[in-house]
C-alpha cells in the first residue's frame, strides 16, 4: 500500500496538460473532475498514482490526469494493471473503462482480476453504448436497442454489472452516478480505502449517441423514485419524502410503504458485509418497480493476490535462502573435465 | 564387470531408443540414461518423443512414447539417425519404431506385451517374434515384467505395482551392455522416492536384475564401451532447453539487478518454463499465471512499464493471441522477453511435435509496420545464451524481443559447461530520474532506446499508448509526417541492434561452392551433415544465425562468397523467403514439415545433390 | 427446436468410430456414457446434433460421439457454437468444455453467451485443473492449490461456476456430478428440455492431476452430508438419515437439524424458479458446513435469441418485402448514360 | 443562372476541399456535394477525412475535419493533389489546409469563426486575414454565419441551432460557384428531417441564401462548369467503398442461394460494413455483434460448417485477434470472408487514417505454415467485385479468403456503373447429401475442394477440428508423412487458385523501361501518375493485383518485360518483399507511411526518377 504523504497536492496537481477531447456535455467531465477532487486527498504521492485504460471515450481518462497512464488496448486494461501491480506493490493502480472495453471485449479479465483480489481500484464508465465508434448498443444496453448496427432492435439481454462483479467473487462492488459529484466522490475515496479489487459501476450519460440512458436516475422529478441510496448502518429508505423502505419477504426484496404501523425499524439496514444481501440488491438494478440502488453494494476483507504474492517470494526465501544463481545454474548433477 | 565369457568393444558413437507405452516410463528411462552417460562423460544428444498431449489407450500405436539419445566420444550435434540399439516395451513400440534401427541392430523387446490384444491393437496379424521381421536384426528378448515379478517376489506390492518398475529392468539391462555403473540412477530412485521406501526397494532390485540379468544373455557376446568423449576443462552439467532458457532468465534478471516477472498461461511445450521458473521464487521471480494468453503478455508490458524485467512464452497459436498486445509493446518501446516454443501447426496442427513454422509470424504476425527482434537458440543449452542476451537486448535497446525456440530444442538435453555468474556479460538498464531533461520519446545515440522513466519515480509522470506517438514528448500525435518518422525510427530501432551483434562467420571456408545457412533448432543436422561433406572433400560451409532480424551487418557480403546457398528448415521456406527478398539470392530450401528434425542423411543427401548438381 | 423424431435412436447411434482416449479412471468415461444414454432419448434426429468442443481433455469429447461435431480452438466454443445454432436453428447445439477451457480463457465466451440466452446446451466438466497440459491449477482450483505452475501453492481465489452464471444472466442453471449417473443423466436431459441457454457444471474426477477432488461428494461415506439434492417443489432436506434440512434466516440459509419441533415443514422447498434463491443456494458451494448443491438451481422462460433473430429477419421480410438484389444495388440516386 | 457581370468558364477538371471543425458538418457537405456532382454526370473521386474517432476541442488542429472532391469531365482515378478551391470555416482549418491549395487558389474562408480565441487554438499569432497569408491566393471572405443568421431571423430556433446550418450556406455557395441546381440537396434535406418541418426551411434557407450570395462577390467574375463525362452506357450511382463491400456480400449470397451470416464487432474503418449489412435484414442476412473480434470470428467459423455464407471484417488490431481462429479455419477448410479495412498501424495507431500496412498480417499473422488467399480492392466501387470474388472463391474452393480494403477506398466514393443482378456469375455452391461416398478431407480435383457436408444432413455425421487432419478421412492424425503431405496440399489449395483468375495484363505497353506493380487503393494515384508519364513520352505501364495469393500465374513473366520495377505502397515495403522472394526481381518501392494516400504527383516523380535515373 501507498504510504501517507507529506506535502499538500491539489486538485491542479492531477490536471495534465493534454486539452481534453470528450464532446461537451459528456458525463466523462465530471467523472474527471471527481477524481482530480478526490486524488489529493488520498494520501497517496503523486509519483505512485498509475491510471491503466483500454480504448473508448472514457479509456482516454489518463491522459488528463497528470499521473502514470497506461491507454493500453481494447479490453485488456485489467491485465496491464495486474502485471503493473504485481511488479510494483507500491502504486495505487486505477483502471478506467467502458462498459463496451470492460464488459465485451474485456469482460474475461475483469472477473479474473475480480476473483483474484488484486488491490487495485475499476472505474467502470457505465454510457450503456460504444461512444467512440459512434454508437453501436454495447453489453449493458437494454434488449431492443435500436443502434447503428441494431436497426431492429438488439437481441440480447444485458448484463447487470454489479451481479456480474459479485458472480465473480469480487470483494468491493458500489455504483455511484455521473451527475452525483458528491456522492461519486465519496464512493471513489471508499473504493481507494478498500484493500482489494475494487469495482466501482459509473452511471455515466452520453449525451451524443445515448442521450439519457439514466435520466430516471439523475433528474429532479423522478431520482428520489429511482435511486436506493445505500448507507452502510443505515435503513434502506428512499422517496421524495423518504416514504419507502426496502423489506426482505422470503427471498424477495420489496418496496414497503412506510406508515405509522410499519415504519423504519421494519425496514433492512444496509451491511455491506452481507454478501446474500449484496447479491439480492444487486438484482434489483432496473427491475421493475425496484428503486435502483447505488453506493457501495458489497464490501470484504479477503487477503489479496499482490499481498500473497510478496508473502510467499518471502517465504519462498526463508525456507530456501535468498536464490543463488551460481548454485542454480550449476544444479546437482554435474561433472568436471 | 562384464564376465570372463563376454568381450568388450570400443565405440566411437551410438544410438539408442527406448520405446513402449505412453504408461511404461519411458521419458524416464531415457532420462536415467542420460544422466548417466552425461556423469560418465560421453558427449550426448537427446530426443524425446511423446503423444500429444492426451493419454492415448494402452497398446495402441498412437500411445507410444519413446526417447532417443545418441553418445559419443567426440563431439556430436545430433540425437542420431539411425539406431544401434531399440528397446521397445511392447508390439506397438515395434511397430512404429523398427524401420530407424539400422541392420543388424539390436532390438531388444519386452516378451510380455506380446499379447494377442497388444498385437493387434499394433496391428501385427501374425506375432513378429514369429516370422522373418527380425531376419536382419539382432533380436533379444525377454520377458522383462516376469523377471521383475519374481525378483520382487518378497515385496507387499500389487503385482501391477511392481510391474511399474519394468522400465528400471531395461535400463540396467542398458547399464550393463554400455559397461556403466548404476549409481546415478540409485542416487535418483532414492531421492524421488524418499518417502516411499518400499518404491526404492522395488525400483533399484529392478534395476540391478536388468543389469545382472544381462550376463546371462547367450546372444550378447558383447558388451561396449564409449569412452569418455574430450571436453574443454570446465564444469559440466545435462541440461534440457526449456530448462536452460529459464536458468538463462534468471540470470539476465540477476545480472540487471532487476526483478523477473514472468506472465503466461499454459501450453505445450512452453509450459515448462513457467514451471520452471515457479520453482525459483527464492529469486525474487513472480510468475502469473494468467487466464489466457493474451493476459498474460498483458500482464508483462504492464510489469515491464513499472520496471521488471518481463517475460511472456507460449508455443504457436498462443502467439497469435499476443499478436495485439506486441504491437502495443512494439509502439511504447518497453522491453520484452516473448518466447514461443515451436511445435507443429497450423493451428493446434501436432501440439507434441517440433516444426519452425512461425519465423513468419514472429516478423510479420501484427498489424501495421511492427518489427521486432527475433533470435533463435540453436541447441538445448544455447537456450542459456540466447535467452540472456533477449533480455539483454530487451533492456538495453527499450524494445520487445521474439525468441524462437521449438520443440527439438526444448525438450532435448545435451551436455553444458556450466558458466559462472561473474563471467557472464553485464546488463546496463538505467532508469530515468530527472524530470528536468526527461521526454518520454527522447532516444539515445546507438540503442535508440528511449528512457525507463517508471511509475513510482518523482516528477516523471507521463503517459504511454497505442496510438501514434509524437517523437521526442511521446504525445498522441496525428501528423502525416510524424507518423512516417515514427515508422521508419521504429525500424531504425531493430535495424541499430545489427550494431551490437557479432558478424557472421560461416564454420568452414569464408568462401566456396555451398553455403549450408540454418537458424534455430536444425543446427545439429546441419552441423553433423556439414562436417560430413566437409571431410567427404566438399567445398561446404555452415553458417547458422541466431541473430534473425536484424540480420549480422555483413551477412549480404557473406552469403555473396558462395556459388549456391542452402537453407535447410523445418517450414516451407520462411528463412528463405527473408534472405531472398533482402539480399535477391537464389537461396534454395530444403523443407520438411513433418513434426521431427531434420537426419543428419537428409541435410546430406541435398547437400550432395547440390554440390554435384 | 428440433422436431420429434420418428425412427429409434440406440446408445450405439452415437458411439463413434474413434478410440478414447482418456485415462483409465477418467470421469470423462461416465460423462460420455450418460450423454451416450440420453441422446437417444431426446427425440431429436442424429443429424441434428452439433457437438462443439474447445481444447482440453473434455473438449476430446466430439471424437467420441457419432455426431457432427467441431473440436475448435481453446475456449472459443460457445462462438463457434452460437455461429452454427444461428446458421441452423434446428440443430441440437451441445458445448462440451472444461474448467480451463470454458472460465479461464473462454471465460468472456461463456458470459456473453450465457446472458444473450441462445438457445444450446454447455455441459462443462469440472475437474479444477488443466489435464491436457498436465497439471496447472485452474480458475476452479481451490487457494493455495499445489501444482506444477504453483509449487507453493496457488494465490488466486475460485469461480463459483453457479454463480459466475447466474452473475451472467443465465437462465438454466445446474449441477451435478460424473459418479452420479441418473443424476446425471436426468439433468442433461433436463438442460436439453430447457429453451435457453443451459450451463450444467459437471464436478469429474481427474484421476492422474487431481485425484479425489470431489471425494467428499462422491464418496459414500461423505455424500449424504456434502450432496443436497434439489428437486422442484421438493423440500431442502440432506443428510444421511434426511434429518437436516435448509432454512432461511433473514438472508443466510443456514441448516436445520429436523426435529419433532421443527420438521420437514419448516425446511426450504424448492423452487428453480426463485432467482434470488438461486443466488443464494448457488453460494452455499463448497462453502462451510453448509452441503453444495446438486441439481437444477435455477431456470427461467425468457426468449432465446435464436428465435428473437428469426422474428426479426421475418418482420423485416413483412415490414420491406422479401429483398430484392437489383433494387437494393441500385440504391434511390442514380444516372443513367 | 449568374447575372450579367460575370463569366462561365469551362474546365476539365476540379479539386475542391471543405474543411471546417468536427462539429461543422463537414462530412455531410462533402458527400452533398458530391452526390450532386455524380447526379450532375462528372467523374469524380473523394477522400474524406477527419479526426481519430472521438470529438477534439472546438476550434483545435486536432479537430479538423475535411471532405476533398476531385471531378471531371474526364476519367479520373484519384480525388486529386492540389486544391482549386478550399473552404475553411475556421482558422484550424485553413492552417492545416492552406498548404495544399495551389497557387492562385481560392479560399473561402468563414470570417465569423475568426475569433481570437479560434485564432490562438489554431496557432496564429497573427489573424492571417490581417497578414500576407494570402498573397499568392485568391481570398474570399464571407461571414458565413451572420448571413445565415439574418435570413433565418424569423424562424423561432435558438441562434445556435440555427448556426448549425451555415455548412448548408457554404455548400450553395459552391453549388452556385460551379453552376450546379440545388435540388439533389433540397430532396435530401427534406427526406432526413421530415420530422422536423423547421430544420428543413433552415436547411434549405441557408442553401438558398449561400447560393445567391455568390452573384453579389465582387471578387468573383467568373463561375465554373465541369462539362459531363463520358461514361459508358449505363445507370450510376455513386458508391462508397464499405457500402460496395456490403452489396458485394449481399449479391455473392444469393447467387449462391445461401443465406449471409456475418459475425464481428465494431472498429474503425470497418463498423460501417456491418451497420449497413444490419439494414439488410430482409435479406435473410444474419448479423451477429459479437463480445470481441474473436466471437466474431469463431461465430462465422461456426455459421459456416453449418452451412451459411460467412463472414467477418474488421480493422488491423482486431485482424490480429482472429490469427488464432483464422488458423483453425484454414485447418478444416471452411469456407469464409475476412475483411481487414486497414488503417494506420501498429498498435491503435492511427484509427482514422488509411494505410497498407496489414499485407504482411494478411500473409503471415498466424502459427504455422497458414496459406490464405489474399484479394484486394482498389478503388470504392471495384469493392463490390472483389468482395463478390472472395466470396466466390471461398465457397468454390472451401478456402477462407482475406480482403484488403483499407479506410482510403472504405470511406472515399466514386460513380459506380450498377450491374445487374443476372449478369453476376453463378456462384456454384454444392453440399453434400451422399453418405456412400463420403470422405470428410477427399479434394475434388481442379479446385480442391473439399466436401462440405453440414450439420442437419443424415448420414453425413463426422468431426473436424484443429489438430492435424488425415488426408480423406480427416481423423485425427500424428503420423510424419501426412502431416507433411497436408502442409503441401494445403499451400496447394491456395496455389491451385492460380488456374481460376485472369492472367496479369498491365495497362501501357506489354514490355518496356519501367512497370509500376500496385495493389489496393493506390490505384489511383498510381494509373494518374502512369498516364502523365505516358503522356510524357515515357515506357512505363501500370499493373494493378487484384490477386496477391495467389498472384496471377503469369506474374514473373510480365515481370521480366519491364528493365525495372516500381512498387508504391502505403508501407515500407510488404508487397516488394513477396515479389523479390518469388521472382529474385529487384523490384524498388516508393514507401510512404503517413497515413495518407500518394498523391499522383509523389507517383509521378517517383517514375520519372527510375526512367530517367
Ligand atoms: C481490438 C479492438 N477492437 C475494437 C476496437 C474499436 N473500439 C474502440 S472503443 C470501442 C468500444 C468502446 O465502448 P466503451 O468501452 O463503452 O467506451 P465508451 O466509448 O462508451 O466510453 C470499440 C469497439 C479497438 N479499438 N480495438
Ligand atoms: C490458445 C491455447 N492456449 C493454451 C493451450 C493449451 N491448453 C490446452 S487445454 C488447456 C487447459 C485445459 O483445461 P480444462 O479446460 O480444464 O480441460 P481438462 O483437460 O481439464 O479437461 C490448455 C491450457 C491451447 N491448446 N491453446
Ligand atoms: S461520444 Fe459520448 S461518451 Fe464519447 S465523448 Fe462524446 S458524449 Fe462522451
Ligand atoms: S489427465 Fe485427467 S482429465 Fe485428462 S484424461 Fe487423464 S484423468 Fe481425465
Ligand atoms: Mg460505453
Ligand atoms: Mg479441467
Amino acid at each position: 500500500m501507498a504510504e501517507v504523504l507529506e506535502t499538500t497536492l491539489t486538485r491542479k496537481d492531477f490536471v495534465s496538460d493534454q486539452e481534453v477531447r470528450w464532446c461537451p456535455g459528456c458525463g466523462d467531465y465530471a467523472i474527471l473532475a471527481a477524481v482530480q477532487k478526490v486524488f489529493p486527498e488520498l494520501g497517496v504521492k503523486k509519483e505512485n498514482f498509475l491510471i491503466v485504460s483500454g480504448i473508448g471515450c472514457s479509456s482516454r481518462f489518463p491522459y488528463y490526469m497528470d499521473t502514470y497512464g497506461f491507454h493500453s488496448i481494447h479490453g485488456r486494461a485489467p491485465a496491464f494493471a495486474s502485471g503493473a501491480k504485481l511488479a510494483n506493490p507500491d502504486l495505487s493502480v486505477w483502471i478506467v473503462t467502458g462498459d463496451g472495453d470492460g464488459m465485451s471485449i474485456g469482460g474475461n479479465h475483469l472477473i479474473h482480476v475480480l476473483r483474484r483480489n488484486l488491490d487495485l481500484n475499476i472505474l467502470m464508465f457505465n454510457n450503456r453504448i460504444y461512444g467512440l465508434t459512434k454508437g453501436q448498443y454495447s453489453p449493458t444496453s437494454e434488449l431492443g436497442k435500436v443502434t447503428k448496427s441494431t436497426p431492429m432492435g438488439s437481441l440480447d439481454h444485458p448484463f447487470n454489472p454489479p451481479s456480474l462483479a459479485l458472480g465473480s467473487g469480487a470483494t468491493f462492488v458500489a455504483r455511484t452516478i455521473d451527475r452525483e459529484l458528491k456522492h461519486m466522490a465519496s464512493i471513489i475515496k471508499e473504493s481507494h480505502s478498500h484493500k482489494g479489487g475494487s469495482f466501482v459501476e459509473i452511471y455515466q450519460n452520453c449525451n451524443i449517441f445515448n442521450d439519457g440512458a439514466f435520466a430516471d436516475m439523475t433528474e429532479k422529478e423522478t431520482k428520489m423514485e429511482t435511486q436506493l441510496i445505500l448507507e452502510q448502518g443505515q435503513p434502506m429508505i428512499f422517496g421524495k419524502d423518504k416514504d419507502k423502505g426496502i423489506v426482505l419477504i422470503g427471498s424477495q426484496l420489496t418496496v414497503l410503504q412506510l406508515s405509522e404501523d410499519r415504519n423504519v425499524d421494519d425496514v433492512l439496514v444496509h451491511n455491506s458485509g452481507d454478501k446474500n444481501m449484496a447479491r439480492l440488491l444487486a438484482g434489483m438494478t432496473y427491475n421493475g418497480d425496484l428503486p435502483t440502488p447505488i453506493g457501495v453494494l458489497y464490501k470484504e476483507e479477503r487477503a489479496t493476490y499482490d499481498e500473497m504474492m510478496t508473502a510467499q517470494l518471502q517465504s519462498a526465501i526463508d525456507s530456501k535462502g535468498p536464490g543463488d544463481l551460481d548454485a542454480l545454474i550449476k544444479g546437482s548433477n554435474t561433472w568436471t573435465v | 564387470m562384464s564376465d570372463q565369457n563376454k568381450t568388450v568393444e570400443e565405440l566411437d558413437v551410438v544410438t539408442i531408443r527406448f520405446a513402449g507405452d505412453s504408461g511404461d516410463g519411458m521419458q524416464l528411462t531415457g532420462t536415467q540414461f542420460t544422466d548417466n552417460t552425461a556423469l560418465f562423460g560421453n558427449d550426448l544428444s537427446t530426443l524425446p518423443d511423446y503423444p500429444a498431449e492426451i493419454r492415448a489407450p494402452a497398446g495402441s500405436l498412437a500411445g507410444v512414447s519413446s526417447f532417443q539419445l545418441q553418445f559419443s566420444n567426440q563431439e556430436i550435434h545430433t540425437p542420431g539417425d539411425d539406431l544401434d540399439v531399440l528397446v521397445a516395451m511392447n508390439p506397438a513400440a515395434l511397430k512404429v519404431h523398427l524401420a530407424d534401427l539400422q541392420e543388424n541392430g539390436m532390438v531388444m523387446v519386452n516378451t510380455a506385451n506380446f499379447s494377442k490384444k497388444n498385437l493387434k491393437l499394433a496391428g501385427y496379424e501374425v506375432s513378429p517374434l514369429e516370422d522373418n521381421t527380425f531376419d536382419n536384426y539382432r533380436l533379444i528378448e525377454v520377458d522383462m515384467t516376469k523377471l521383475v515379478a519374481t525378483a520382487l517376489e518378497n515385496l507387499d506390492m500389487s503385482p501391477k505395482l511392481k510391474a511399474r518398475s519394468t522400465n528400471m529392468f531395461a535400463l540396467g539391462l542398458l547399464y550393463w551392455l554400455y559397461e556403466r555403473d548404476m549409481d546415478s540412477s540409485i542416487n535418483f530412485i532414492t531421492k524421488k522416492f524418499a518417502k516411499k521406501p518400499e518404491i526404492i526397494t522395488a525400483n533399484v532390485k529392478a534395476l540391478k536384475t536388468g543389469y545382472f540379468y544381462g550376463e546371462t544373455i547367450e546372444a550378447i557376446k558383447t558388451t561396449y564401451r564409449v569412452p569418455k568423449a574430450e571436453f574443454s576443462k570446465g564444469t559440466y552439467r545435462n541440461i534440457m532447453g526449456n530448462h536452460a532458457a529459464a536458468l538463462g532468465l534468471v540470470a539476465a534478471a540477476e545480472k540487471a539487478g532487476l526483478n523477473l516477472f514472468y506472465g503466461g498461461y499454459p501450453i505445450t511445450p512452453a509450459s515448462d518454463i513457467l514451471h520452471y521458473l515457479a520453482n525459483f521464487k527464492n529469486f525474487g521471480i513472480k510468475t502469473f499465471q494468467a487466464e489466457d494468453e493474451i493476459a498474460g503478455v498483458c500482464s508483462a508490458i504492464g510489469a515491464s512499464f513499472a520496471g521488471d524485467l518481463a517475460v511472456t512464452a507460449s508455443s504457436g497459436p498462443g502467439i497469435a493471441l499476443k499478436g495485439e498486445a506486441l504491437g502495443l509493446a512494439v509502439m511504447t518501446e518497453l522491453p520484452l522477453v516473448v518466447i514461443n516454443v515451436q511445435r507443429g501447426g497450423p493451428s493446434t496442427g501436432l501440439p507434441t511435435k517440433t516444426e519452425q513454422s512461425d519465423l513468419f509470424q514472429a516478423m510479420y504476425g501484427r498489424n501495421g509496420e511492427c518489427p521486432m527482434v527475433v533470435v533463435a537458440p540453436a541447441t538445448p543449452s544455447d537456450c542459456f545464451n540466447v535467452l540472456f542476451e533477449a533480455c539483454k537486448i530487451a533492456l538495453e535497446h527499450m524494445i520487445p524481443v521474439m525468441v524462437l525456440s521449438d520443440g527439438y530444442v526444448a525438450n532435448g538435453s545435451e551436455p553444458w559447461m556450466i558458466p559462472t555468474v561473474d563471467d557472464l556479460p553485464q546488463i546496463k538498464v538505467t532508469k530515468a530520474t530527472d524530470p528536468e531533461s526527461f521526454m518520454p520519446y527522447s532516444h539515445a545515440e546507438g540503442t535508440v532506446a528511449r528512457p525507463w522513466a517508471v511509475p513510482g519515480t518523482p516528477g516523471l509522470e507521463h503517459r504511454i499508448g497505442g496510438l501514434e506517438k509524437e517523437d521526442q514528448t511521446g504525445n498522441v500525435n496525428y501528423d502525416p509526417d510524424n507518423h512516417h518518422y515514427m515508422n521508419l525510427h521504429r525500424q531504425n530501432k531493430v535495424d541499430a541492434i545489427a550494431n551490437y551483434i557479432p558478424e557472421a562467420k560461416a564454420y568452414g571456408d569464408d568462401s566456396g561452392e555451398l553455403l549450408v545457412l540454418g537458424w534455430g533448432g536444425t543446427h545439429g543436422a546441419i552441423r553433423s551433415s556439414v562436417e560430413r561433406a566437409q571431410k567427404a572433400g566438399h567445398s561446404v560451409s555452415h553458417l547458422h544465425l541466431r541473430h534473425i532480424n536484424p540480420f549480422p551487418k555483413n551477412l549480404g557480403e557473406v552469403l555473396s562468397n558462395y556459388k549456391k546457398v542452402l537453407i535447410p528448415e523445418l517450414n516451407l521456406g520462411q528463412l528463405s523467403t527473408m534472405i531472398r527478398a533482402k539480399f535477391l539470392v537464389d537461396a534454395q530450401g530444403l523443407n520438411k514439415v513433418a513434426g521431427k528434425p531434420f537426419t543428419t542423411t537428409e541435410v546430406y543427401n541435398k547437400i550432395l545433390q547440390m554440390v554435384k548438381g
